[in-house]
């Protein structure tokens, strides 16, 4: 039998001046199964808490309800003063009578009614309110960062300056990400490879980073703190503890293959590192162009190299570790020129991404800086950047801004009238979007000092005439159609979600929008947060942006991946839902509604493990508790600890009874 | 396959050339295309500034007529096309312009049934290989410039045709004549056929600039589909030459002459003498005709 | 009969969006009728059709909805399941031959505290014209 | 030039009298000016494409209705097919002229051009071809019925007048007469 206390608030004259303090507290009385009502004037004060345990105990409370101010103020202060008291903190709830009450109405007897029919549906509900416990998730203090960019290597350095040891995953043979192509970067000017080439060493030598390149995710299971990920590692082909980065092998490899990380300007071998500063700066075989592959010839690596580190049976391997927190910093990728067809869809060798200019103009690019444009070698004297390429054009590519164009092109008419100081730079702009620190100060500066000339208007057509490249454009402050003949023109190409990461984000169970840009938490009060628990996000993979806000979020995703694992368990409220496996049908409408995937099918084996039936399995490191999963259920057999049907019905006919 | 051929206006009267060429190729390939009983002019570039309604019910009697013969229709002229397209469009889907279309024909018309272009119906339902087969006179070194103007493929989601930017259909089927289609940057670039009398000057610089622009990627001889651009490429021309003081002496065929001559017609079936251009002397310093 | 009938409203809300809304309705003094009577659940996802027909069943005359803004929500697509689920009630309700002019659906966001003020003595209002609810409540009785 | 928004102009009303007219929403247009940037006709223009479509945005109707730009958009659709907002700018041209005609507004001296450009043409060529002849029977021809001429237009407008030679000549005309007589009463009942 219930035995519940019931604690009405005056609240100073707060509560006291519209509702009947003294009648409400006598009327609640009255009720089957209250056995004890008083009221007090300051119920949050220390001797206000000191009724309330000394009642639990001296009356045997089963249940608790302090008709006060909302529970958003005082629940945590009365759950602990019931928790000290002895009590199950989840037995006692709160009854709003100030904020959805006194403070509302006027008249004396409507509210006074008002708050007896709150306190008597909180006791109802209290009646029927089972003991939780809060969740204790126990946690592997080790996290794994997704995507060797920039945002991937501060994230690491950050969580392993905390002391967590972590895992640097990055599917190509090196790390560096975008930022190892870049030339010189905005708002500063500063050498990409000077800024990143430290870092990149700094985090190799790191004894609490592994990295691990040329490998990529292949399964994950478990939950927050409690990760289990399968590794591929791809096949390299060379031992990396053996290697010593000496390079004859690929002096000597006689297949040449176009450079990814030269744009497709410059050439590898089949056995490579991608750039000199590669780390690791150990090479792999690329199997797809390796003669010894594509024809069983050759053999040349494994002859010359003196440590003999070469071996053409590798395989793949699968790796499991076990971490409790995952960053994912997987970054973005350019739209190729080819998706254009009024700018000639990739066929004009003139026509290049801006990415491509960043490699034509890079003192470690294939021409060593000396710009020539890539059809005849000729140093361009006329220059068109053509911004927003692929980018705010809803009806044939992408609908959003890329946030950087802006300012890279900016950047990149500087560093072209650096290297040809009588050039002409022409921009082809609709609105510039310079909004950082410094940053339209940087751009007033490439059109003032570096005399780049902005048009604004977008491009029509590009065509080869000739040696030419023929801009048709328009400038709409003149309204004119203007024409341009240039040597080269480079395309502000969209930044769009690197290939693959839709795959990936369906093993992590996280989710991402049309575009394959993984979506945050909240967009601006969890912006680092997947909306999976233990699993968060920083750079580029969010959506376009540049370096220093790439940095920030990944000091932001390792500052929540330490707050996470600093702990030796999380604890999490017991509000979560639990499934009745009698009556479950295993229908998994339930699964499917669960927006944190907290539900997952689980077998039900007799004794000889034969599998009977599978039902509904909630994980309560993963409920968040929200409840969606309840209503949908058709045999009813899934319910939401705290907020039970049961517990909901009773407040529903304890209104009802006073009508 | 089951066709009949919407011959439309420009192609009964003006543009004979590609009229001819076409039924020799429908006669050649054995082709059961009859014309469109009753067919009456598309009529809607007229009207269509005028009177929205007017201009999308002529093509829909045209519809109507190959709907009782129980046949899709066959188009050349991308005008042409394009207007029994729009018409068929509003014909299919319900609203306002459905209604007023029913009330002012006095009936309904289902329009369910397929309008294709030629060119679409040689590449799609016969297919390039059975049209190889039957070359027996390769075009062997010429270089064509296909052009396709800007009816046809624009706007995409009505025409459907091919990529409005770099179409790729009639160069597949000049290939196969053994010419050799050139990659050019001005394949759907208007040839400005609408300021053709208003602002003669004004077409004259378009054409000129694809005249041009054929010229510069080695091209002998254009190759269109659309009676429009044919006169201006064709006709012009001369004008062009004595207006820009360039030579160009690009000959201009209708695709259905190239097929016709690949497939060893008789060039006066095909129409060849109407050419503006004559196309005789290259064809014969390439051996093609003696 | 009582002399002077009022109508009484049962609002089921959510915890994150029109529970703080309401209460900043309270700290802000906003006064709106006193009819109502909040359910407090954590997010409308966790609202069951059945929590409304059990209202009216039992005496309510009115039932208010209201949670988070679509993409508010706190559990990112609680908010859209239950718009979706509220599409086919509506026509159950319908089908069961309860005015929907009963039933309301609303968003009010934790700074709408006005909004829920307004909410309340409107709906209150309506209810008010439109007379006790008893279709259910003569149901009920038949039934047993 | 000062324009008294609040006063002179009602922009989303004339918005959408447009959108019914060309079935394009012009507020979706940011004015890049890839359109003015493609348009052929754009010599020809005394108002270019994305300006057109920027007056019509504000609203200023009398300006676009009188504008030279309607009449010389040749329907090339170089610019619908490129505007990456999805604007039909070529509907609204169309939808404009229409207007334009309904309000009996016509293109100023286009016709004298017509003449004049025309007999050049034919005195270079110093022989009668077929499209000579052609333009001639159609410059007649549209003369008669309205003086807005283009050669496309002007090559399948001689249907119309050839009409009489037609099979379904009666029936055509019939067509015609009631599908004018619908499109008057929509128009005299969105007025009212
Ligand atoms: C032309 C150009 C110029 C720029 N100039 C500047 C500038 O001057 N200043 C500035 O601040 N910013 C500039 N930027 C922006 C800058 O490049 C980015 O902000 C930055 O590189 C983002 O870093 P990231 O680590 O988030 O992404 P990335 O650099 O893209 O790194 C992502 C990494 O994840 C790896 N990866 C992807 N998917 C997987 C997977 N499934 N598994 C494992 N690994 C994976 C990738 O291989 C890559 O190494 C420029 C961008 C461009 C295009
Ligand atoms: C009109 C307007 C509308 C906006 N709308 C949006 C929007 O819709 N979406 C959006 O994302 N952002 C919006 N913002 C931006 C948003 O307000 C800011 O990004 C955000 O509030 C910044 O938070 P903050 O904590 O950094 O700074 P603040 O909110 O300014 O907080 C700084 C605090 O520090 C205190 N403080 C200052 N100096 C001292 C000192 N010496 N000692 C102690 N305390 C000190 C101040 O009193 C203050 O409380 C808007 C801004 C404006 C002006
Ligand atoms: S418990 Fe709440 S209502 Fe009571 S005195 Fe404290 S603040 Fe006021
Ligand atoms: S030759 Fe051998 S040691 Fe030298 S880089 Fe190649 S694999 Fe490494
Ligand atoms: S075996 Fe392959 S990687 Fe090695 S040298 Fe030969 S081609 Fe190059
Ligand atoms: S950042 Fe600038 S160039 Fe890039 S899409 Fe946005 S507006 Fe266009
Ligand atoms: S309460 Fe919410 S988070 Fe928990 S299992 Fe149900 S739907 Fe998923
Ligand atoms: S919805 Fe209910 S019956 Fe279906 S799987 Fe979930 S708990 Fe089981
Ligand atoms: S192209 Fe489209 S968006 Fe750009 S100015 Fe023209 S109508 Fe406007
Ligand atoms: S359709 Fe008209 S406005 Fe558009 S590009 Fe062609 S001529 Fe210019």
């Amino acid at each position: 039998m219930a035995k519940i206390g019931v604690f009405v608030c005056w609240c100073g004259s707060n509560i006291a001046e519209t509702v009947d303090v003294k009648r409400a507290a006598e009327t609640i009385a009255k009720i089957p199964g209250v056995v004890y009502s008083v009221d007090y004037k300051y119920m949050c004060s220390d001797p206000g808490q000191d009724m309330v345990k000394n009642a639990i105990k001296e009356y045997n409370l089963t249940g608790v309800v302090v008709a006060s101010c909302s529970p958003r103020m005082h629940e945590k202060t009365f759950r602990k003063a019931a928790s000290e008291a002895g009590l199950n903190p989840y037995m006692l709830e709160m009854a709003n009578i100030r904020e959805h009450c006194s403070w509302v109405h006027d008249n004396k007897e409507e509210a006074t009614q008002k708050a007896i029919d709150l306190i008597r549906m909180m006791v109802e509900k209290v009646k029927r309110n089972k003991p939780l416990q809060n969740i204790k998730i126990p946690v592997t203090k080790k996290a794994l960062v997704i995507g060797g960019g920039v945002t991937g290597i501060q994230a690491a350095l950050d969580i392993a300056a905390g002391g967590i040891p972590v895992i640097l995953l990055e599917r190509e043979p090196s790390i560096g990400g975008h930022m190892s192509m870049l030339d010189e970067t905005f708002p500063t000017l500063d050498c990409s490879q000077c800024i990143l080439t430290p870092k990149m060493v700094e985090v190799a030598q790191n004894p609490l980073v592994t990295i691990m390149t040329y490998s990529e995710l292949e399964k994950l299971e478990g939950f927050i703190g409690n990760f289990k990920a399968t590794i591929k590692k791809k096949a390299r082909h060379v031992n990396v503890e053996e290697c010593t980065g000496c390079g004859t092998c690929w002096t000597k490899c006689p297949t040449k293959v176009t450079s990814e990380f030269e744009q497709g300007l410059g050439i590898r071998k089949a056995i490579y590192i991608p750039f000199p500063q590669a780390i690791p700066s150990r090479p792999v075989i690329d199997e797809a162009n390796c003669m010894k592959f594509t024809q069983n010839r050759c053999g040349i690596c494994a002859k010359i190299c003196p440590k003999q580190c070469i071996s053409y049976d590798d395989k793949e391997e699968f790796i499991e570790i076990e971490v409790g927190s995952i960053v994912v910093a997987t970054g973005y990728d350019l739209m190729p020129t080819s998706a254009f067809g009024e700018y000639g869809y990739g066929k004009y060798p003139d026509v290049v991404t801006s990415l491509q200019f960043e490699r034509m103009v890079c003192a470690s690019g294939p021409t060593l800086g000396d710009l020539q444009r890539p059809s005849d070698k000729k140093k361009p004297k006329t220059v068109v950047f053509i911004q927003c390429v692929g980018s705010r054009d809803p009806e044939h590519h992408k609908a959003y801004c890329s946030k950087i164009c802006c300012m890279y092109t900016a950047k990149q008419t500087m560093l072209y009238r650096h290297k040809v100081h009588d050039g002409n730079a022409y921009v082809f702009y609709i609105d510039i979007r310079s909004n950082g620190k410094n940053y339209e100060e940087f751009l007033r500066r490439a059109q003032e000092e570096n005399k780049a000339q902005y048009i604004r208007g977008r491009v029509s057509m590009v065509y080869q005439d000739g040696p030419d490249l023929v801009v048709e454009g328009a400038d709409t402050l003149t309204n004119s159609q203007v024409r341009i003949r240039a040597d080269l023109v480079v395309l502000a190409t969209a930044m769009v979600s690197p290939i693959g990461v839709k795959e990936l984000a369906q093993k992590l169970g996280i989710g991402y929008d049309q575009h394959g840009f993984l979506t945050e938490a909240h967009p601006k009060l969890r912006p680092v947060e997947s909306a999976t628990a233990g699993i968060f996000l920083a750079g580029c993979a969010i959506s376009p942006r540049d370096i220093p806000d790439s940095v920030s979020e990944a000091s932001g995703a390792a500052a929540k991946v330490l707050g996470m694992l600093s702990k030796d368990e999380l604890e999490k409220e017991g509000v979560v839902a639990i499934v009745r496996e009698c009556s479950c049908t295993g229908c998994q409408n339930c699964i499917r509604v669960c927006p944190f995937t907290a539900i997952a099918l689980k077998d039900i084996r007799d004794k000889a493990g034969n599998l009977i039936r599978q039902v509904a399995n909630v994980n309560p490191g993963l409920c968040t508790g929200c409840g969606t999963c309840t209503p949908t259920c058709p045999s009813r057999s899934i319910d939401l600890q705290g907020f039970t049907d049961e517990e909901i019905f009773a407040e529903i006919n304890a209104m009802a009874e006073l009508h | 396959m089951n066709y009949a051929y919407y011959p439309g206006c420009s192609l009964e009267s003006t543009s004979p050339d590609f009229n001819i060429s076409t039924e020799a190729l429908i006669e050649f390939l054995s082709l059961d295309i009859p014309e469109v009983d009753d067919w009456v002019c598309c009529g809607a570039s007229s009207l269509h500034p005028e009177d929205k309604l007017a201009s999308l019910a002529l093509p829909a009697l045209t519809i109507e007529s190959a709907e009782k013969q129980k046949r899709d229709i066959m188009v050349q002229c991308p005008a042409c096309y394009a207007h029994l397209r729009e018409s068929q469009e509003a014909l299919t889907h319900e609203g306002t312009m459905q209604d007023n279309l029913k009330e002012a024909i006095g009936r309904e018309i289902s329009a369910k049934l397929k309008i294709k272009h030629f060119s679409e119906i040689l590449m799609q339902e016969i297919g390039l290989e059975a049209l190889q087969a039957k070359v027996t006179k390769p075009l062997k070194d010429i270089k064509i410039a296909n052009y396709y103007g800007c009816v046809i493929v624009r706007p995409q989601e009505l025409m459907q045709y091919d990529d409005p930017e770099d179409p790729q259909l009639m160069d597949k089927l000049v290939n196969i004549t053994g010419a050799e289609s050139v990659s050019w940057p001005f394949k759907t670039k208007c040839c400005g056929a609408g300021n053709s009398i208003s602002k003669t000057e004004v077409t004259l610089d378009m054409t000129y600039q694809i005249l041009s622009m054929a010229k510069k990627n080695g091209a002998d001889a254009i190759s269109v589909l659309c009676p429009l651009c044919h006169i201006n490429l064709d006709f012009r021309q001369p004008q062009i030459e004595r207006r820009y003081k360039e030579k160009f002496n690009l000959p201009v065929f209708y695709y259905t002459q190239l097929l016709g001559l690949a497939f060893g017609l008789d060039p006066k079936k095909l129409a060849l003498d109407r050419l503006f251009v004559s196309p005789f002397p290259l064809l014969k310093s390439k051996g093609i005709l003696s | 009969m009582e002399e002077k009938w009022e109508p009484t409203i049962i609002a089921f809300v959510c915890n994150w969006c029109t529970y703080a809304g309401a209460d900043l309705a309270g700290t802000s003094r906003f006064k709106y009728a006193p009819n109502v009577r909040i359910i407090k659940t954590p997010c409308t996802g966790r609202i069951d059709p059945m929590f409304i027909l059990s209202a009216l069943e039992r005496g309510a005359d009115g039932v208010i909805v209201s949670g988070c803004h679509p993409n508010d929500c706190h559990y990112n697509e609680g908010n859209f399941n239950a718009r979706r689920k509220y599409i086919m009630f509506r026509a159950l309700l319908t089908q069961l031959g309860v005015d929907l002019d009963r039933v309301t659906f609303a968003w009010c966001s934790a700074s709408e505290g006005i909004k829920f003020a307004g909410l309340v003595t409107e709906v209150t209002d309506r209810i008010r014209k439109m007379g006790p609810y008893t279709e259910f409540k003569q149901l009920n009785q038949d039934a047993r | 030039m000062l324009i008294e928004i609040t006063k002179d102009l009602d922009q989303l009303a004339f918005a959408e009298v447009l959108e019914k007219e060309s079935g394009t929403d012009v507020k979706k247009c940011y004015q890049c000016g890839k359109c003015t940037a493609g348009c052929p006709a754009n010599y020809l223009m005394d108002i270019s494409p994305s300006q057109t479509i920027r007056f019509s945005q504000m609203g200023m109707k009398e300006k676009i209705l009188n504008s030279q730009t309607i009449w010389n958009c040749i329907f090339c659709e170089t610019c619908s097919t490129r505007c990456p907002q999805g604007v039909d700018i070529k509907g609204v041209m169309d939808g404009l002229r229409r207007m334009a005609i309904r309000q009996g507004i016509r293109p100023k001296a286009q016709v004298r051009n017509l003449e004049k450009a025309f007999k050049d043409n034919i005195k270079s060529f110093g022989r009668v071809y077929e499209p000579g002849v052609v333009l001639d029977f159609n410059f007649r021809s549209g003369n008669i019925l309205h003086d807005v001429i283009y050669f496309p237009l002007m090559l399948i407008k001689r249907k119309i007048s050839l009409l009489p030679h037609f099979k379904r000549t009666a029936e055509v005309k019939r067509v015609l007469r009631k599908a004018f007589q619908i499109s008057r009463k929509a128009q005299e009942e969105a007025k009212e």
